[in-house]
């Protein structure tokens, strides 16, 4: 149990629906969720959910603290909105689990290997360091995520698409060096570290 | 001067060979022909995705946007933002209607945005390229243009997700949009009047992460275009064309398919439709190659 | 009573002329009908044809009027003239509508309407214009039971619409349940916060209003008369009793809560902090926006269960079937009396379905808002544990079970009514208790002479013959059973309302009060009049006997559905007219056919169907006899002729107002006199029953089961006497019965009794 | 010139449906004087188009037959058809309503003969069978229609056809001159019983209303039992005629959303309750019925129906709100969702869909005239309306057919408070 973890159980004991209200992105919509369901069989990942989004907003008002934030079932969100433009209490689905994940991910005890947490980390710190995108770098370190020999193997699996964007010029053999990213990068890093400053502390991660 | 101008907001996928480079290419002579002219917003930055949640949070992923958004408004002052990519359009918007919801977010944001010098009022509305075709120019419009008409080509209208959802294109439902129907009609082709997919998910980020699961995905997609005759796949979003162009040959494999139909975006077919040629168009930029958009483009 | 002068009318519009010689039926009705006046017109509805009449009955003296065209459900308005007694033969929907037009037919069709013309001229003959009621009772002066919500908003409503209220309250304090609740559900937008009850306001207004006279520590001890001239004995808890007159009753008696402690699987009565919603009222009121504290120690709540439908939606014996409706609002209001004053407390409401309908979802919303949980579950028990209240339900959601921890648990209980004794409900489970059915139904006759002290108190006391308060309906309220018809009780003139007609909240009992109010005074307006009440509203008629023919046998007070009749000292029947409904069921019960309406007699209805004319044996030409219940059955026919389905030209209808009116001597009468079939079509009968006079329908069946014996007398085959419950949309059905009774006829022949 | 009689002591009622008559005969039974403005042809609403009502499955027709005898019999009430109200002015106690009687081309000399149905061909949508099917523009709006009148249809006008209809009647009752006509008369209070309408299925998108013929609503489903509907009375789907013995019940169609209507429509449980037994009657059991529920509001004694329906072993109930439905290529509607009683996902195929439609006020309250409120679903909202002018039924609340005529029954009282105010100020 990571020291976030701990701390945070701590503040709030057994409130969890307490604790996702201050902590997750529009958490305080959990509360008004009325169990009919639209959303876990509106999901295009639905049979992958180990618990759909209306369960889950049932274990939080249970208190299943851990079940919910070690659940895989939050990082199946494709982000698609279908959830959201379907729910009859006008609750933006989507968001709260993107929030749940990242605070799972935050406090520590998100699931370590789900693969989609681990592209999202990726992606993000690519996107921090340069201020864009590096397909080239953002698919290398994908596929070599899990390992050298995996990632060659992936690779492999995946060169005829490497090979068919190369083709058609939709994808950067140099990228790796001369991808460049934004002019003012500085700027970019300093309203970041500001950003997560100012996020810690309105949600009590700050130490 | 141009008759319509905006501020500009290309997206990464759009960059020089990146995945959506062909896209970029269209939309250049697809505005060029109507005469819209595109101010990028200088040093633009990334608008952090729906996957940026992860590691990015709330805050910081609002922050990638308002700086694009402040920039523009001093940069482009007056004009409202275009974006091409449907994920940068909804990123954006998104922060947009968050923070103007926010009294909180808005003084955050702005604390932020001192460290650069700049200030985000949130005035410029944040629009999708084809909002603005269908909505400042209209089907009128886009239709005089139109030199080589896209006769006798069937195409599957895939609008996707994030066009669609939550936002969505004014007037449109989001279980059976219209709108990319209407334009592949506008330009002369015909659209599936059924295509039961039209608003499926392709797996979007996950098509990195959860690659089996998304196939499934995709291949649903593709399978009602072909039970429909579709010549075509055409696609308002690089994410939606990235992944249902790129993987047809691992769905082949996996499933045993043999998947191989073109996905378009909607600026390609408008390109030709005007009389563009194939490298106006971005044909080259696709894997699966659209012969019959190619031999249209060739004709004189 | 003026001479009788019949003229008779027949229409030759809509193909009637085409079709049919009315010249002859012309002769018919001056021959056999024994009409004065006769005349034919092209086009009787229109102005020259109700002209041609009016002149008649200016100028002729012409007095009772034959109509024969369409059927007496059109163009009734316009053959409506004022005291004339009319009599319609139905020519068109009747005859040609629903026979065909083929020459070899034309014989056939012809006898039946000249049959029709006969028949309307007899009825006609036999007919008198009513003179009103002559025992009319014009108090107009209301009785309203119970001083709770309802009640007041019944007075008040009465008050203000110009009436004198008599308001009588068991207890020494007037608002009842209503005046206990802290807070009462919102009724007007944003349906978002508990509102103040305003009982407060409206005990001040009544206190005020010169026009309601109130009567606290009080009970009704006795009730008797009729619409118009009750008389009603109050008496006080000290033991006085005043006697008063009213015209009309209101009864507002309201609900009992269910009492908890037949819960204690709940914890009820095993914990002090168990308490049921007017409990927590009760808390509430105490704390006055304070923090609530629990009973058993006085500390703060912090955490509270309410369990939904607490001994209600159960099949367990002693519980409540049925859902009290309020119970989801209700809960959701006490979940924010804690929200509000503290928004930390923990609330969660445990149901199986949330039943907030129309804007109650606005409410339901608002409690999520404010924080209120609402789970999804069972609870199987309540227990006291060390650290207070366990609560063990199942989650049916997450399909697991679990047990809750509270300071405070409200059980949501149901609403038990105050709706004195069901009489016929006592009979029937004594009828019950005998063996098989047919001893169980005597049983249950005969139970009616006995059951003279019967178990439970009475409300109204009413001194009726059939029972002391209002028949109950189901699970002991007494609401209508009628869906058109909310209000009709079965005692007219006496109308329930609130929580004792159907378990209900507040703003259903204000707006049900008000409704209950305006059908007292239209009964008191009507009495006044000599009207008769739903469902024959306006019937001026009423019912008579002829004495020295009476031989007290009582079937008419006892199957009397609205226990109009009582008997007097010599066991003859007392008719109440204001009572009476003007079905005619007692006409039907009389064995020796005494009881007679002006305007629907044994008479009117006998000399119908003795007045055709029958054919010898050797013509082959059967008929067949129709009794149709107004109602229904003759509508079904009337559309099916509408649709000119067919059926055969060898029947004669009679419309009845209910089949409860039709004595089975004139069945006898009929097979007797030549009808080779007899169909009787009345209403649905049974728990769902569709005749609107309640009874009417099961006692014909009952009436008409015994009449085999009767056909073996006559040596007759059953097959000739057939009872059917037809409904109004039977439109395809009810020819096809008639001519299946035709197809019976050729089969086994004729009737023996032609010869 | 339609002329009628009414002073401030006449109370005016809008809606002829059951609401509407109630309030007009309860009023007129006591002795007051009506004018009853319906904008049919034909009184009788929305419950006339009801094959049975809950929970007695007895006939609407039963009762209006009661209602009309009534009506028939009273002389104090004036009913004018194919009307509506423009304006109301004035003040309470002394109003002026201005209506609008549109043309019917047939006049009180109709005998409802049908002759001049039989002498014209054309043929228009049919708005009583919610346009299932096709009835001649000469026509009678059904069996038990009042006034029992034939209506010529305004398409007809100007055609040979019409010449044709006006040439079968014998009497003389076909005027094709007849125009608009506007009236102006006094009236001292109004009871307003407009009713509701089925809200717009095609707005639920996920269900495909517009798309999918085997999708219809749960009004349509009423007409198809009626042996004189759309499909005399075969429980058949829309598409292709199948039978439909396999079908689902979607709830809160509309209802309990806020993308569409906010408030509960009360009737839609009972009612798919209710239209579970169609089902079954027609196929006895081979039927098979599946109900989608978020909550199941049978209150008060209609708890008993409830549980009655519960234990049939034919009628399924899945704790769910369907996500979306799709077709297979038979034209099967497939229901995908999820039932959360713990969690089970499914993708059921049937032969039909019933979505239980919502209710909304036929008019938006705050339109009436100044001073009639209205609540943020359009209902009239009695507390903030300051005029003389009442809701009953549908108008005021989403309420069963009982309710509706408890509110109408008590809007009538409030109305005659106000004329004998009236009265007592001129005596």
């Amino acid at each position: 149990m990571t020291d976030l973890n701990k701390a945070m159980v701590e503040t709030y004991r057994n409130d969890f629906l307490k604790e996702v209200e201050a902590n997750v992105e529009e958490g305080n919509w959990v509360k008004m969720c009325m169990q009919c369901g639209v959303c876990s069989g509106s999901c295009p990942f639905g049979p992958d959910w180990e618990h759909p989004p209306q369960e889950i907003f049932a274990m939080i008002r249970a208190g299943k603290r851990d079940e919910v934030l070690k659940s895989e079932s939050m990082w199946m969100c494709t982000s698609c909105y279908n959830c959201i433009v379907r729910c009859p209490r006008e609750l933006p689905i989507t968001h709260i689990m993107h929030g749940l994940a990242n605070y799972a991910h935050r406090l520590g005890i998100a699931p370590k290997m789900n693969p989609t947490r681990r592209f999202a980390k990726i992606f993000w710190d690519n996107i921090a360091k340069s201020g864009r995108v590096n397909e080239l770098e953002l698919s290398i370190r994908l596929y070599f995520m899990n390992g050298f020999m995996k990632g060659i193997k992936t690779g492999l699996e995946m060169l005829p698409v490497g090979l068919g964007m190369l083709k058609t010029k939709r994808l950067n053999p140099f990228g790796l060096f001369a991808h460049g990213g934004i002019k003012r990068k500085g700027e970019l890093h300093k309203m970041l570290k500001k950003a997560y400053e100012i996020e810690d502390k309105r949600k009590g991660f700050a130490k | 001067m141009a008759r319509k101008e905006y501020s500009f907001y290309p997206g990464c996928s759009s960059e020089r060979k990146a995945s959506a480079s062909n896209y970029m290419v269209s939309v250049e002579s697809m505005c060029k022909t109507l005469d819209v002219k595109l101010n990028e917003i200088p040093d633009w930055n990334c608008c952090g995705a729906s996957i940026g949640y992860a590691e990015g949070g709330e805050l910081p992923r609002h922050i990638m946007n308002a700086r694009n958004i402040a920039i523009s408004e001093k940069e482009n002052p007056g004009q409202d933002i275009v974006a091409t990519c449907a994920a940068c359009w909804l990123g954006t918007k998104e922060t947009q209607e968050r923070i103007t919801h926010s009294g909180e977010l808005l003084a955050d944001v702005n604390e932020i945005l001192k460290e650069a010098g700049l200030k985000y009022e949130g005035k410029q509305p944040v629009r999708h390229m084809v909002e603005v075709l269908i909505e400042d120019l209209g089907y009128d419009e886009l239709a005089k243009p139109v030199k080589k008409p896209l006769e006798g080509i069937k195409i599957a209208g895939y609008v996707g997700c994030q066009t669609n959802r939550p936002f969505g294109v004014l007037g449109e439902s989001f279980e059976n949009p219209k709108y990319l129907d209407k334009l592949t009609e506008t330009m002369g082709a015909t659209a599936l009047d059924k295509y039961e997919e039209k608003v499926t998910c392709c797996g979007g980020a996950l098509a990195f992460s959860e690659p089996d699961k998304s196939y499934v995905q995709i291949k649903k997609i593709i399978e009602s275009a072909y039970d429909h005759g579709a010549d075509m796949i055409v696609t308002p979003c690089p994410v939606c064309q990235m992944n249902v162009e790129v993987y047809q040959g691992q769905i082949n494999k996996k499933f045993g398919t043999k998947f191989n139909i073109p996905v378009m975006y909607y600026s390609q077919l408008m390109t030709v439709a005007y009389g563009g040629s194939a490298k106006e168009a971005g044909l080259d930029g696709n894997i699966i190659r659209a012969t019959k958009l190619e031999e249209i483009a060739a004709k004189k | 009573m003026a001479d009788i002068k019949i003229g008779a009318y027949i229409c030759k519009g809509c193909g009637i002329g085409e079709r049919l010689d009315t010249a002859q039926l012309t002769l018919i009705a001056q021959k056999e009908g024994k009409a004065q006046v006769v005349r034919e017109h092209e086009f009787l509805c229109n102005q020259s044809g109700v002209e041609l009449i009016k002149n008649d009955i200016a100028n002729e003296g012409v007095n009772h009027v034959v109509i024969a065209a369409c059927s007496r459900r059109s163009k009734a308005e316009t053959f409506n003239f004022e005291n004339v007694a009319i009599s319609r033969a139905n020519l068109r929907e009747g005859v040609i509508w629903i026979t065909p037009a083929d020459e070899d037919k034309k014989e056939i069709v012809q006898e039946m309407a000249a049959d029709y013309i006969r028949m309307g001229c007899a009825e006609s003959a036999k007919m008198q214009i009513p003179r009103t009621n002559p025992n009319l009772g014009n108090n107009k002066r209301l009785l309203v039971v119970g001083g709770g919500i309802t009640g007041l908003t019944a007075a008040i409503e009465a008050s203000k619409t110009g009436y004198d209220v008599l308001l009588v309250e068991k207890s020494a304090s007037l608002g009842g349940w209503a005046a206990k609740l802290h807070k009462r559900v919102p009724d007007r937008e944003p349906y978002a916060e508990p509102m103040d009850t305003g009982i407060a306001d409206l005990i001040k207004k009544i206190e005020s209003d010169k026009h309601i006279k109130v009567n606290l520590n009080s009970t009704i001890t006795k009730t008797s008369g009729a619409p118009g001239q009750f008389s009603v004995d109050i008496s006080t808890e000290s033991g006085s009793t005043a006697t008063e007159n009213v015209g009309g009753i209101i009864m507002a008696s309201g609900f009992t809560p269910y009492d908890m402690n037949k819960l204690p699987y709940l914890g009820a009565g095993k914990s002090k902090d168990v308490v049921d919603q007017l409990g927590l009222e009760e808390l509430a009121h105490a704390a006055n926006g304070g923090p609530i504290k629990r009973p058993s120690d006085g500390k703060e709540v912090k955490s509270v269960v309410f369990v939904q439908c607490a001994g209600q939606r159960s099949d367990k014996e002693g519980e409540l079937p049925y859902c009290s409706g309020h119970c989801c609002n209700t809960s959701v209001k006490q979940a924010m009396y804690f929200r509000n004053q503290n928004p930390d407390i923990d609330t969660n409401v445990i149901y199986t379905d949330l039943r907030t309908p129309g804007n109650g979802e606005d409410f339901y919303r608002s409690a999520q808002n404010k924080g209120v949980i609402f789970t999804k579950g069972k609870v199987n028990e309540v227990t006291t544990g060390s650290a207070g209240l366990e609560v063990k339900f199942k989650d049916l959601i997450l399909n697991e079970d679990v047990v809750a921890k509270a300071d405070l648990v409200v059980l949501a209980t149901g609403q038990v009514a105050n709706s004195g004794i069901d009489m016929e409900a006592q009979l029937l489970a004594e009828a019950a208790a005998a063996a098989d059915d047919k001893a169980a139904k005597d049983a249950g006759e005969a139970a009616i002479e006995r059951v003279e002290k019967p178990k439970g108190v009475s409300i109204l006391n009413l001194t009726y013959r059939q029972g002391p308060d209002l028949p109950h309906l189901k699970h002991g309220f007494n609401d209508s059973h009628f869906i058109c018809f909310p209000y009709e009780t079965r005692r007219t003139g006496i109308y329930s309302a609130g929580p004792v007609r159907r378990p209900m909240d507040m703003a259903q009992a204000i707006e049900d009060a008000t409704g209950a109010a305006l059908k007292a005074i239209q009964a008191v307006e009507n009495a006044s009049l000599g009207r008769a009440a739903h469902p024959r509203s306006g019937d001026l008629s009423f019912p008579e006997f002829r004495r020295e023919g009476c031989t007290q046998c009582k079937r008419c007070t006892v199957e009397c559905p609205f226990g109009a009749i009582d008997e007097d000292e010599a066991r003859y029947p007392v008719f109440n007219e204001s009572r009476c409904r003007r079905c005619g069921t007692c006409m039907g019960a009389c064995p020796v056919r005494v009881i007679s309406f002006e305007n629907y007699s044994v008479d009117t209805v006998g000399s119908q169907i003795k007045n055709i004319d029958f054919p010898d044996q050797f013509s082959e030409k059967p008929r067949i006899l129709v009794l149709a219940c107004e109602n229904d059955a003759y509508p079904a026919l009337d559309m099916a002729a509408m649709n000119r389905f067919q059926y055969s030209a060898f029947t004669r209808v009679v419309p009845v107002r209910c089949l409860g009116s039709i004595n089975t001597i004139w069945v006898t009468d009929a097979l007797n006199s030549g009808y080779d079939g007899v169909i009787l079509m009345g209403c649905q009968k049974g728990d769902n029953y569709q005749c609107h006079f309640v009874r009417g329908s099961a006692l014909a069946h009952e009436r008409m089961s015994k009449i085999d014996d009767t056909l073996k007398q006559l040596s007759l085959e059953a097959e000739r006497v057939k009872t059917y419950e037809v409904a109004i949309t039977d439109i395809e059905r009810a020819p096809a019965l008639i001519n299946e009774m035709a197809e019976t006829i050729q089969k086994i022949g004729l009737s023996p009794l032609k010869f | 010139m339609t002329d009628v009689v009414a002073t401030n002591e006449t109370i005016l009622v809008v809606g002829g449906g059951i609401s509407g008559m109630t309030a007009a005969l309860e009023a007129a039974e006591c002795g007051k004087d009506v004018v009853l403005v319906e904008k049919n042809p034909s009184l009788g609403g929305r419950v006339n188009q009801l094959y049975k009502y809950f929970p007695k499955l007895c006939h609407p027709t039963c009762g209006m037959e009661i209602n009309l005898r009534r009506l028939r019999a009273n002389k104090r009430i004036r009913v004018l058809t194919l009307s509506e109200v423009k304006t109301i002015t004035g003040k309470p106690g002394d109003y002026t309503a201005t209506i609008t009687i549109s043309p019917r081309y047939v006049n009180e000399n109709c005998t409802a003969c049908g002759e001049c149905e039989k002498a014209v061909s054309t043929e228009i949508t049919n708005p009583y069978n919610y346009g299932m099917d096709k009835t001649k523009a000469a026509y009678l709006p059904f069996a038990m229609a009042y006034p029992p009148r034939y209506v010529i249809d305004p398409s007809l006008i100007g055609t040979p056809e019409a010449e044709k209809a006006k040439a079968a009647c014998k009497y003389d009752a076909i005027d094709l001159g007849m125009k608009e006509e506007t009236i102006n008369f006094k009236v001292g209070a109004v009871v307003w019983a407009t009713g509701w309408k089925p809200y717009d299925a095609a707005k639920i998108q996920p269900y495909g209303y517009d798309r999918y013929p085997n999708v219809i609503t749960s009004v349509e489903f009423e007409r198809l039992m009626d042996p004189f509907g759309p499909t005399g009375g075969k429980l058949v789907r829309p598409s292709d005629g199948k039978e439909a013995k396999n079908v689902a019940f979607i709830q809160c169609a509309g209802s309990r959303d806020r993308n569409h209507l906010k408030h509960c429509s009360r009737i839609c449980c009972m009612a798919s309750l209710k239209q579970s037994t169609y089902v079954r009657e027609k196929y006895a059991d081979d039927a098979n019925v599946s109900i989608y529920y978020i909550d199941i509001r049978a209150i008060d004694r209609f708890e008993d129906f409830y549980k009655k329906i519960q234990a049939d072993p034919k009628v399924k109930f899945i704790k769910s709100k369907v996500a979306n439905i799709t077709v297979d290529k038979e034209g099967n509607p497939i229901l995908h969702g999820v039932d959360t009683e713990g969690y089970h996902r499914y993708d059921n195929s049937h032969d039909l869909v019933v979505l239980a439609i919502g209710m909304e006020p036929s008019v938006d309250a705050s339109r009436i005239m100044p001073g009639v409120k209205a609540d943020a679903s359009g209902f009239i909202d009695i507390h903030a309306t300051t005029e003389a002018v009442f809701g009953a039924g549908c108008a005021s609340n989403a309420l069963d057919v009982n309710r509706s005529v408890q509110s109408a029954t008590a809007g009538a009282l409030r109305a005659i408070q106000v004329i004998n105010r009236v009265s007592r100020a001129e005596a």
